[in-house]
This record gives structure tokens, C-alpha cells and sequence, in this order.
């Protein structure tokens, strides 16, 4: 299991902040495009951080990362 | 007095940021204060609300303090980003860089909201007379369309 | 809140100058603060001092607000310099501008410093290890020799 | 009579901060080779105020001005 991480407008459309969910062995793009299709998400703008750190679209997802997914930032 | 680099649900004190950076080394500091402005191109804000990964976000606040340190000599770095609902002239955002000389001191705390705004996962959502949105990429002088952070984006050294 | 332009002899609360320039039409407020430096190019130094023109000085500060005030757009300046003692990392000076855009607030906050090094009537004497200096021209980066000012730094427009 | 102030290294080797003295219709370049003459001073990069605004060597002196000798500033 992992658990996903959600923001901003991407928070409120999912309507959770976190789900968990199987994922193991899956790379990034492919977890972004189950999720697209799971919650009619538009994710080509959104980040993804892996515990934490930014990840690029091959990067393998394992049991326990926490996976977010992040929305063009807007701090400051 | 703590760590350097924070998210807070609470009014910022401008003094905590340029405490923690003030040092005999250093001879100016450079304090940039964002505050919630009431009108962008003539439509008004009524409020702001800013959300953060706040775990993340003050790893990427430190790994900026971590840049500045590696672009200019001997500097001191504290960032402090409010989230929550900010009402109009409330600080959202307080960076201080001590230098031993002032054009460093400029050039680096500019740097810092920069890139803030480039890779620090904090979002914030414009409360206006007539609707609501969570606004995304906002910097003002360079595009930032990618949809992936470049390498050094993502490297945490 | 009395004035922004002032000479105090007293300690420096950094909020004091900030406080003057927050406000709805701003969103970036840069804010300089120059304080006393141990080391100079591996000189010690162990205090200073710090003499003024006041009643001129406070007006040379509010002339290079108003210069602020024609360079860009919708600002608000306030400044704030110390004179009498001051010790090793106390603040000398305060300058804090508020602008609807960032980019213009530290542009003009530069701008302070540098105008405040050209023409505003404040000395420092520096109390090193070994002796006692006033120092003169300490511009950083352009060279001020003529013994009068220019046409503009002689302007109170 | 005119008063005339003295800052920094000037005030120093003057030894006074203040002095009172007859000046009216001198200009400011003649009343700096009096003071120079009269103290020993180098006034050669002091900048000079009439009334808190900065003057030109040719301005002329008048009865009741504050003249005052601005040595190279150094605040900030």
C-alpha cells in the first residue's frame, strides 16, 4: 500500500486529501494515469514527489513511499 | 530558537525570521515581506487561503537557504510561509538573508522568492468578490511551464 | 505614526519602519536592514559611532523617498538610521519600501542604500583594535569623487 | 552673522561643532578658503549645505544662513 497525497484544486476535486491504495512496482506516469481515469483528473500540470522529493515520470513507486501529487505552487 | 525554515498556521513576526539571521559576520540583511494585496488588475480579494505540503515545503525552503549558500559567500538564510486564511496587508511570506556586503544580500533573497515560487509545494486560492480559484504558477518574470521540475529542481544537495 | 523619515539615537525596532509601509495596495514589502560588521577585510572592529546632520539628514532621506516615488510606480518608503553607539551586529539602518509588484521593491530598496551612501549628512567613526577612523565615501560599487554633488543629488524636487 | 556647522573629522579638528561669524555677501568658495586658511583644514572634498540644501561653490552667503561642511558621507 501507499498512500497519495492531493492539493489545492486537485484536493478538492479527488474530495480527499489522502487515499491509499495499491501500487507497487508501478512507475509514476503509470500511477497518474490510473488516477486521471479514477477521479477525471487533469494531471499533465501536477508534480510528483516521492517521499517528499520531486520525482520524473519513470521513477518507481514501492510499498510504504508516499507518493503527492502537486499542482503549479502559488507560495509567496 | 528552532530550525530556520518554516510553515506556520499563525500571524508571522517579521523579528523571528531576522533574528535567527542577524550575526556579527554579516553587515546587511535583506527582508522581503509578501503581503496580501486587495486588488490585481482591478478585481478585488476579499481573502487568500494558502495550503502547503508543509513537511515538504519546509525541506524545499531549506534546500533554497542550501543554494544561497552555494551562490554567495557566507550567507544566512531564514524563510517563514503562513498558511490558512489570510485576510488583506497579513504577511504571507517573510525571507531574510544576512550578507557580509548588501548586493549579496539583494540578490539573494530575491533569488529565494523566486524560486518559492518555482519548486516549494504551496498553493494559494484567491478569495474574490466574484468567485474563487486556486492560482497556479505565478512568477513574474520567467515561464515555468514544464511540467516537471529540471534536475536541479529536484536535487535535495 | 509621526514620520518616515527619522535619525533616532535609540535602538531600531524593525517593525517600526515596516509598520509605515504596509498596506492593501501592496503585496512585497523589501526591507533593508544594515547592521554593525565585526570584520572588514580581517580588520576587528569593536564599535561605532555614528554622527548626523539630523534635520538635514531627515530631509535627504524623505528627498530619495520622493526620488523613489518618480522611478516607480506606487511606492511607500519609510527609513529609519541610527546615530550615537553602536555595537557589534545592532542595526544601523532601516529602509523598507512597499510596492503593488516585488521586483520594484527591492529595486528601489537598492536604490536607498546606495542614495543614502551618496547624499544623506551621516558619519560613521570606526573603533578598531588598533585606532579610530571616520570613514568617508563608502560606496561599494561606483566611485563618488567630485567634491560637490550632482545637479540631481542637489535637488530637494 | 552666519552660523557655521562641522561634522565628523572636520567637527574634530575644528574642535567645535559651531562657530558664529560674519560672511554676508562672501561666496561659499571664499568662505572655504577663510576657513581653511583659518584652521588648517582641508575642506577640498567637503560638501557644502546652505540651510540644509546642498550648494554650488558660486552661491552667496547671506545674513542669518546656516552653512554647514559635509565631509564624504559614510551612513548607512
Amino acid at each position: 500500500m501507499i498512500d497519495v497525497l492531493f492539493f489545492a484544486e486537485l484536493q478538492e476535486t479527488v474530495g480527499n486529501e489522502k487515499v491509499s491504495m495499491e501500487a507497487d512496482g508501478m512507475t509514476v506516469k503509470a500511477l497518474k494515469e490510473k488516477l486521471s481515469a479514477a477521479y477525471d483528473l487533469s494531471l499533465d500540470h501536477a508534480m510528483i514527489a516521492i517521499n517528499q522529493e520531486y520525482a520524473a515520470e519513470d521513477a518507481m513507486i514501492t510499498n510504504g513511499d508516499v507518493v503527492a501529487f502537486i499542482p503549479p505552487v502559488s507560495g509567496g | 530558537m528552532g530550525k530556520n525554515y518554516w510553515i506556520t498556521d499563525k500571524p508571522i513576526q517579521v523579528n523571528d525570521c531576522i533574528a535567527k539571521v542577524i550575526r556579527p559576520k554579516a553587515g546587511a540583511i535583506d527582508t522581503f515581506i509578501g503581503t496580501v494585496r486587495e486588488f490585481t488588475k482591478g478585481k478585488r480579494t476579499l481573502y487568500l487561503e494558502y495550503q502547503a505540503y508543509a513537511e515538504m515545503a519546509e525541506k524545499k525552503l531549506a534546500q533554497i537557504g542550501d543554494e544561497i549558500n552555494e551562490k554567495w559567500q557566507d550567507t544566512e538564510t531564514a524563510i517563514v510561509h503562513r498558511i490558512g486564511r489570510l485576510e488583506i496587508s497579513d504577511i504571507a511570506v517573510v525571507i531574510a538573508v544576512s550578507t557580509p556586503h548588501r548586493n549579496d544580500a539583494f540578490e539573494a533573497s530575491r533569488y529565494a522568492i523566486e524560486r518559492i515560487k518555482e519548486i516549494v509545494p504551496i498553493w494559494k486560492k484567491e478569495h474574490w468578490e466574484d468567485g474563487t480559484k486556486w492560482i497556479g504558477d505565478q512568477k513574474e518574470k520567467t515561464s515555468y511551464q514544464e511540467k516537471l521540475p529540471t534536475e536541479e529542481e529536484m536535487s535535495d544537495d
